[in-house]
């Protein structure tokens, strides 16, 4: 018997139909790859503009940053400096307690502490960061300022501090996650040699958890080095060339910001300049953020 | 130090008496009695789900790890005649003098040599000499010298399934327990790794008590002094390992031997 | 084992039960230390602003007189640049997630847009300011606009909203899928009749969390070039302008100018007068209280969904 | 009908009134939107033609008279009050109460950067203690003038200091470093005298030192850092009746309002005479195109007279 | 219309000849012959791996869902005569004829009403007397009206385990398919609800085709007229149930049936 006509029409209509909204759906998916190419050409293409008038030598050796004034200088090295160090003060921060609260939240809190406390941590990375800025600038820096009176009201220690709190849950829920994926049967290993909680946590389940707690730093460095506003508001935007966290300085996102919030005159170099320092940006975030992510993988698929 | 003489088994290192197990609020174990001969090998069987392994792991308290569980009765630890279970007792203390080997082999993810002295590190023992000797001799007790004396510092994972359960049995051992709890160390090996795990625990009973929980009953009865039936979470029967194989008392028993369920 | 020993092991597990006890409560302190940030920060703002939320706040225009000051034109703006958001956020993220869990053939294709999903949910969100700077605002020509505005925080949280979609699309179980094609179902069928509806609860928890993320963020707005004195309202659909007496087109209010609730925020800190400090620190109330409060809604809704959902 | 405003910084406070005023007295017929960009900022959006009014706290400058052109933008300038440029130094800081316009030049030109770091470069006998600079920044009128009025060259400045737009950023930094200074509009001063005190400003070293004030700018004694400010409005908008009545009643209340907000108003003349300008459709500049320095409120109104 | 009648099964409904199917690169149904007898009840038995799942799931083509499977070879359904795994052949359309009742079983998380009158939807229909009328037909088919006349509109997981899998009988009934494929549609039950879905295939096949995979020999002994003995993915014995199970004719077979392995 052969398959009647109208079956096979029908079949070719529900196809068709079938295979527009896959496509529709591709296009969907595909749209995250159209906004990294679009975020990727409009960097490069607003940044090529500014590389026509500064050499990229000049842009990674000369130390001072001042494409606003009247003799223009163009060294990315101060903003690079700037946000390094707010990144290394917040990472100082975030590291190790992330990674305690981490221990603590997987070994040694009962399953009622964990689900009480957890929200509260999840909550500490929804404050929107304007209100961090303002905490960093208004409590934190003049706290810092009574047992450190040389330190100015604009400084990176501050919000670098306060980067740092904002992202310890995200620290700790990566490396918990990397905590929680080592297997029991390897804790009972430990306990069943009469170890401790503490012995097992630190001698079994952080080794074996280890590049789980390493994505969670690295994945750290991406989010505060791309942190702007508590930058922004609390550091003084002052780019200078210098290690020191209690000085003033500016960041790259800071500087963005501080651009794009007197209006952008289109197509001079000051607005050129902010799609340079975007792209120094995001290929720093970019590395980070596929390096942590690898690690995380790799935590993921050992056990 | 009183009764530490059992009828049938002799000498004992331990004891459940009237002991019941909850998880939450599930039964778990039913009333169990059972004797632990000192240096024997006694095993546990019964169809899956009847309660094995729960009762195996009352002995080192590995329950306790997790909320919700409850101990009844007793399992007496001998000779101090101490009862193992009862809230008095550190269940660390019990898993010092109790060691566990699990069903898949569990080295931490540290060097053969670290894997060894784990349970001396945990001890505080911190002399080199010491260390380089009792690993040398727990090596040696799990047969794993010769092959790993010169890779003491690989990583343990390199090692072979059957030899990364040797090397559980020698961690278990660096410490110096007096009772090893095996919980199917073999069912997750090939037949020759198997045949030199079952082997060593033959030979391991010379200096310490074994509690052996196993699904292949040829492995009871090639290994055991002792076994005991359980079914339900019940002990159904236990007696020597001779008899209970040739002529089991209970029906269910023997059903079990013969296959016809389970 | 002797008595003797037994002391000798009893005081050695004693002393190393001390670390245990010890960093237990390291553990919990360190763990405060983010609760008692944020109730720092909380109070704090409360002890500033408290005595401005009125109902005249929310009702008011921006004024230059701080006790006369509102949110109004923020509010409203914050709200409809979070519809354009969501309007085209949801659709794309799950359209996306769909397309990823159930459609996505192993290839090379599939994996650069796995890679490009988890590496923009880390992109900075100053560097989405920067696009939508050249693409929205420039080359579409859609200007400094609530249009553009919603967008821009649409692609912000599209991953957010990806990400939710395809777990929760993960924990419906295979069986589901192959009872519905088993009776003849095609896979859209199958996708759009059990699959969504049944992960709606997860969709939406997605939402909220993407919403709650999108409403706080400042940087990416400022980008884009909105920070300015606007006490007026964006035109309903429909309204009569009384200067033109021309009815508002429906689509209108898109292109309107606006201001939201992060950006009033950040220009009252910037004035000279104390008192618009307070303003500020009530507007921080205000944002914080929506974005804990959806937070904490996506909380919940996570947890009835995993306490009634049981597959 | 929207009518839209952009630019300086320091003007905003009195457009801002103005318009939130002005939306109230039309019931909010006419809708205004009042940005931030800077002067600079603000005039490169103008002569894009995409705003309608321009704030400004200097004049326009050649290059901006240029763009305009080149867009073919026709402007009309309306003087609205007068500020004074207000040194400020930290309560704490015991030795620079006063300062001569050749003294800030050392701080903040060109050359000072990297070099001029320490308090006692400046005048022998301060205290040896570090220099710490905040300012306008690069797109603000106030920079501009500042720069003209100190260094002699509008835009010419060392780099190496805080520079924002945002003037209370200047403010807090100043309050909380003795050792700092910055400068910004008298408005900011005058809300802020508890945090921060004003230098008093010699022209050189013989003449007398000056405190900003609103009588002292009135005088015309406080030099060179007195200045009129401004809005412009594009002569094409200017034929919107929205955009006429909104310039109107900028000219109308004008004095009322930058009083209000901490400015000098200019005399009733000024606001009669600007109002007529702007219903003849004035166009172009009383200024060359130059941040021009020292302009004092009679010069002011002559001029406005004459152009 | 040629040869649908097979000299030991009579009229067929359909049939596998030469079938082959493949996980990617495994080889997992080995030359398969297979005849379904019209409205008879075909039992697959087999131990755990040998295939069966995967023999019945080609039925209704339920491995197009995955990428990188294959068929190979025929499954005839009759009376049009079309190898229903050519290429040619929309799976869709052979699953709108042949139904499936899975292991677990597997209601939408939807009202028992619109469980049921799912596969009519799917159909595209929308008159609500015919849906109410075919759900109750369905429901009355699998034993389950009386129970759920009251709760059509309760969700279905509100089900006991049996009522869920005589629902998901109903939902696969409703759409009136030619064949229903059982997947071991008794083994997550207890045994009250084994007996009611037992009792219920038996008289289902006086409307229906039925193909059962069942670990249960009893099982296969009670329900079935045919069975099919696999292993190790190819088909070894085929024939009448009371036959097969009373004389075997191949060892393979006998050790099977009898326990001998499995
Ligand atoms: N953590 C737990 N919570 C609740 N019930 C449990 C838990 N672990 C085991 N059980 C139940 O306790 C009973 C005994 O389990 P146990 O693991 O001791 O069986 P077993 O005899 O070791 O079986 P097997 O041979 O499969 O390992 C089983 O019914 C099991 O389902
Ligand atoms: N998706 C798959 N990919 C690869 N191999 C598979 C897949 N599914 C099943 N197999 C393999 O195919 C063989 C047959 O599997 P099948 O599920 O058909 O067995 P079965 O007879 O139904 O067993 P059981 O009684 O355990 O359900 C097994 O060896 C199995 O491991
Ligand atoms: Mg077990
Ligand atoms: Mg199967
Ligand atoms: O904002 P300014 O007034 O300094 O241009």
């Amino acid at each position: 018997m052969n398959i009647p006509a109208h079956r096979l029409s029908e079949k070719r209509l529900r196809r068709a139909k079938e295979n527009a909204i896959e496509s529709v759906l591709f296009l969907a998916a595909f749209s995250a790859v159209a906004t990294t190419a679009a975020i990727v050409i409009i960097l490069l293409y607003e940044a090529s503009g500014f590389f026509e008038h500064v050499s990229i030598v000049e842009f990674l050796t000369n130390t001072q940053w001042t494409p606003m004034f009247e003799n223009p200088q163009y060294g990315i090295l101060p903003l690079l400096s700037g946000t390094l160090v707010t990144t290394g003060v917040a990472l100082a921060v975030a590291v190790p307690t992330g990674v305690i609260v981490a221990i603590y939240l997987s070994e040694f809190a009962s399953h009622r502490v964990r689900e009480t406390v957890k929200p509260f941590l999840e909550m500490l990375e929804g404050v929107p960061t304007v209100v961090y800025g303002y905490f960093a600038l208004l409590l934190v820096t003049p706290l810092l300022q009574t047992f450190m009176p040389d330190l100015p009201g604009f400084n990176m220690l501050g919000p670098g501090i306060v980067i740092g709190i904002m992202i310890i849950p995200y620290v700790s829920s990566v490396s918990e996650d990397a905590m929680r994926a080592v297997p029991m049967s390897l804790r009972e290993g430990s306990y069943a040699m009469g170890a401790t909680r503490f012995q097992t946590a630190v001698n079994v389940v952080f080794p074996a958890a280890i590049s789980g707690v390493l994505a969670a730093f690295i994945l750290g460095i991406s989010r505060a080095v791309g942190e702007t506003m508590v930058v922004a508001v609390a550091a003084g935007q002052q780019p200078n060339f210098t290690w020191d966290p209690r000085e003033p300085a500016a960041t790259i996102t800071a500087y963005i910001v501080q651009v794009a919030m007197g209006d952008l005159p289109h197509g001079s170099i000051a607005y050129q300049s902010i799609f340079a320092a975007g792209l120094v940006l995001v290929l720093m975030t970019l590395v980070f953020n596929i390096l942590g992510h690898m690690l995380r993988r790799k935590f993921r698929e050992a056990y | 130090m009183t009764d530490n003489v059992h009828p049938e088994v002799g000498a004992l290192k331990a004891e459940a008496r009237n002991f019941n197990f909850f998880y939450g609020t599930y039964h778990a174990l039913k009333n169990i009695n059972l004797p632990v001969g000192e240096n024997k090998v006694t095993a546990l069987i019964g169809p899956s789900g009847c309660g094995k392994s729960t009762l195996l792991r009352s002995f080192n308290r590995m329950h306790d790890l997790y909320p919700g569980n409850r101990y009844e009765g007793e399992i007496q630890l001998y000779p101090d005649n101490v009862n193992m279970i009862s809230h008095g007792v550190d269940p660390i203390e019990v898993r010092m003098r109790v060691s566990m080997v699990f069903q898949k082999p569990n080295p931490f993810p540290k060097s053969i040599y670290e894997n060894v002295a784990y349970g001396l590190r945990v001890r505080g023992e911190k002399r080199k000499s010491v260390l380089d000797e009792k690993v040398e001799r727990a090596l040696r007790g799990a047969a794993l010298w010769n092959e790993a004396k010169d890779r003491l510092n690989d990583l343990a994972f390199n090692l072979s399934g059957g030899q990364q359960q040797r090397l559980c049995i020698a961690r278990a051992l660096a410490a110096d327990p007096e009772i090893i709890l095996f919980d199917e160390p073999t069912s997750a090996l090939d037949p020759i790794a198997t045949a030199s795990i079952e082997e060593l625990v033959a030979e391991l009973k010379n200096q310490v008590t074994i509690l052996i929980v196993t699904h292949n009953m040829q492995q009871a009865a090639r290994v055991s002094d002792y076994t005991a039936f359980m079914y339900m979470g019940e002990l159904i029967e236990f007696g020597k390992t001779d008899e209970l194989f040739v002529k089991p008392k209970v029906k269910q028993t023997e059903d079990y031997i013969t296959g016809r369920f389970g | 084992m002797q008595a003797t020993e037994i002391q000798a092991l009893r005081a050695m597990i004693a002393q190393h039960k001390r670390y245990d006890i010890l960093f237990g409560i390291i553990g919990l302190l360190a763990t405060l230390v983010g609760v008692i940030t944020l109730l720092a920060l909380f109070i704090d703002l409360i002890m500033d602003g408290y005595g401005r939320l009125t109902p005249e706040f929310f009702t008011n225009f921006p004024s230059r007189r701080a006790a006369e000051a509102g949110i109004l034109s923020a509010w409203v703006g914050t709200a409809l640049v979070m519809l354009v958001t969501v309007l085209a956020a949801v659709p794309m993220g799950v359209a996306a997630a769909v397309y990823l869990e159930e459609y996505a053939p192993r290839n090379w294709v599939t994996d650069l847009i796995e890679i490009n999903v988890t590496n923009l949910a880390g992109v900075p969100s100053i560097v989405y300011g920067l696009l939508a700077l050249g693409l929205f605002v420039y080359i579409l020509d859609f200007g400094q606009s609530i249009l553009s505005a919603g967008l821009t925080l649409a692609l912000l949280i599209l991953p957010v909203i990806i990400v939710a979609t395809r777990e929760s699309l993960r924990s419906i179980p295979i069986a589901i899928r192959e009872a519905a094609y088993a009776l003849g179902a095609t896979r859209w069928q199958m996708v759009s009749e059990h699959l969504i509806p049944y992960s709606m609860g997860g969709i939406l928890t997605g939402v909220i969390i993407g919403m709650a993320r999108a409403i706080g963020e400042t940087a990416p707005i400022i980008t884009i070039g909105a920070l300015t004195f606007i006490a007026f309202l964006p035109p309903l659909p429909g309204a009569i302008d009384p200067a033109t007496d021309q009815a508002a087109g429906l689509f209108d209010w898109l292109f309107s100018p606006f201001t939201v609730l992060p950006i009033q925020m950040f220009n009252w800190v910037s004035r000279p007068q104390a008192a618009f400090l307070e303003n500020a620190a009530a507007t921080g109330i205000v944002i914080i209280v929506a974005t804990l409060a959806m937070n904490g809604l996506a909380i919940w809704l996570r947890y009835r969904i995993r306490k009634h959902i049981k597959w | 009908g929207l009518v839209k405003v952009d630019g300086s910084s320091t003007v905003f406070p009195i457009t801002e009134a103005v318009a939130e005023e002005f939306q109230k007295s039309v019931k909010s017929k006419t809708k205004v939107t009042v940005g931030i960009s800077g002067t600079g900022g603000g005039f490169k959006k103008f002569c894009r033609g995409e705003t309608d009014i321009s704030d400004a706290s200097r004049p326009i400058l050649k290059k901006e008279m240029e763009d305009c052109k080149k867009a073919g933008i026709e402007y009309i300038e309306l003087p609205v009050a007068f500020d004074a440029l207000t040194v400020i130094i930290n309560p704490k800081n015991t030795w620079a109460g006063e300062l001569t316009v050749a003294e800030l030049k050392k701080m903040y030109e060109p050359s000072a950067q990297g070099k001029v770091n320490n308090w006692n470069q400046i005048r022998a006998g301060f205290p040896n203690a570090p220099l710490k600079l905040a300012g306008a920044g690069a797109d603000s009128g106030t920079f501009d003038y500042f720069t003209e009025a100190v260094v002699g060259k509008a835009k010419s400045s060392r780099g190496d200091y805080m520079a924002t737009e945002d003037d209370n950023v200047t403010i807090q930094f100043v309050s909380r470093d003795p050792n700092a200074i910055g400068y910004l509009g008298l408005a900011y001063y005058v809300e802020n005298k508890d945090k921060v005190k004003a230098v008093g400003i010699k022209v050189d070293d013989k003449s007398p030192t000056v405190l900003p004030s609103l009588e002292t700018v009135n005088k015309g004694t406080y030099q060179p850092l007195s200045r009129p400010i401004f809005i412009y409005i594009n002569r094409k908008s200017a034929d919107n009746p929205e955009v006429a009545a909104f310039v109107e009643y900028y000219m109308k209340h004008g004095a009322k309002l930058s009083k209000e907000v901490g400015y000098v108003d200019l005399p009733a003349k000024a606001y009669t005479m600007a109002l007529d300008n702007f219903k003849r459709r004035k166009t172009g500049t009383a200024f060359g195109g130059e941040a021009e320095v020292g302009v004092s409120v009679e010069e002011l109104l002559q001029r406005e007279g004459k152009h």
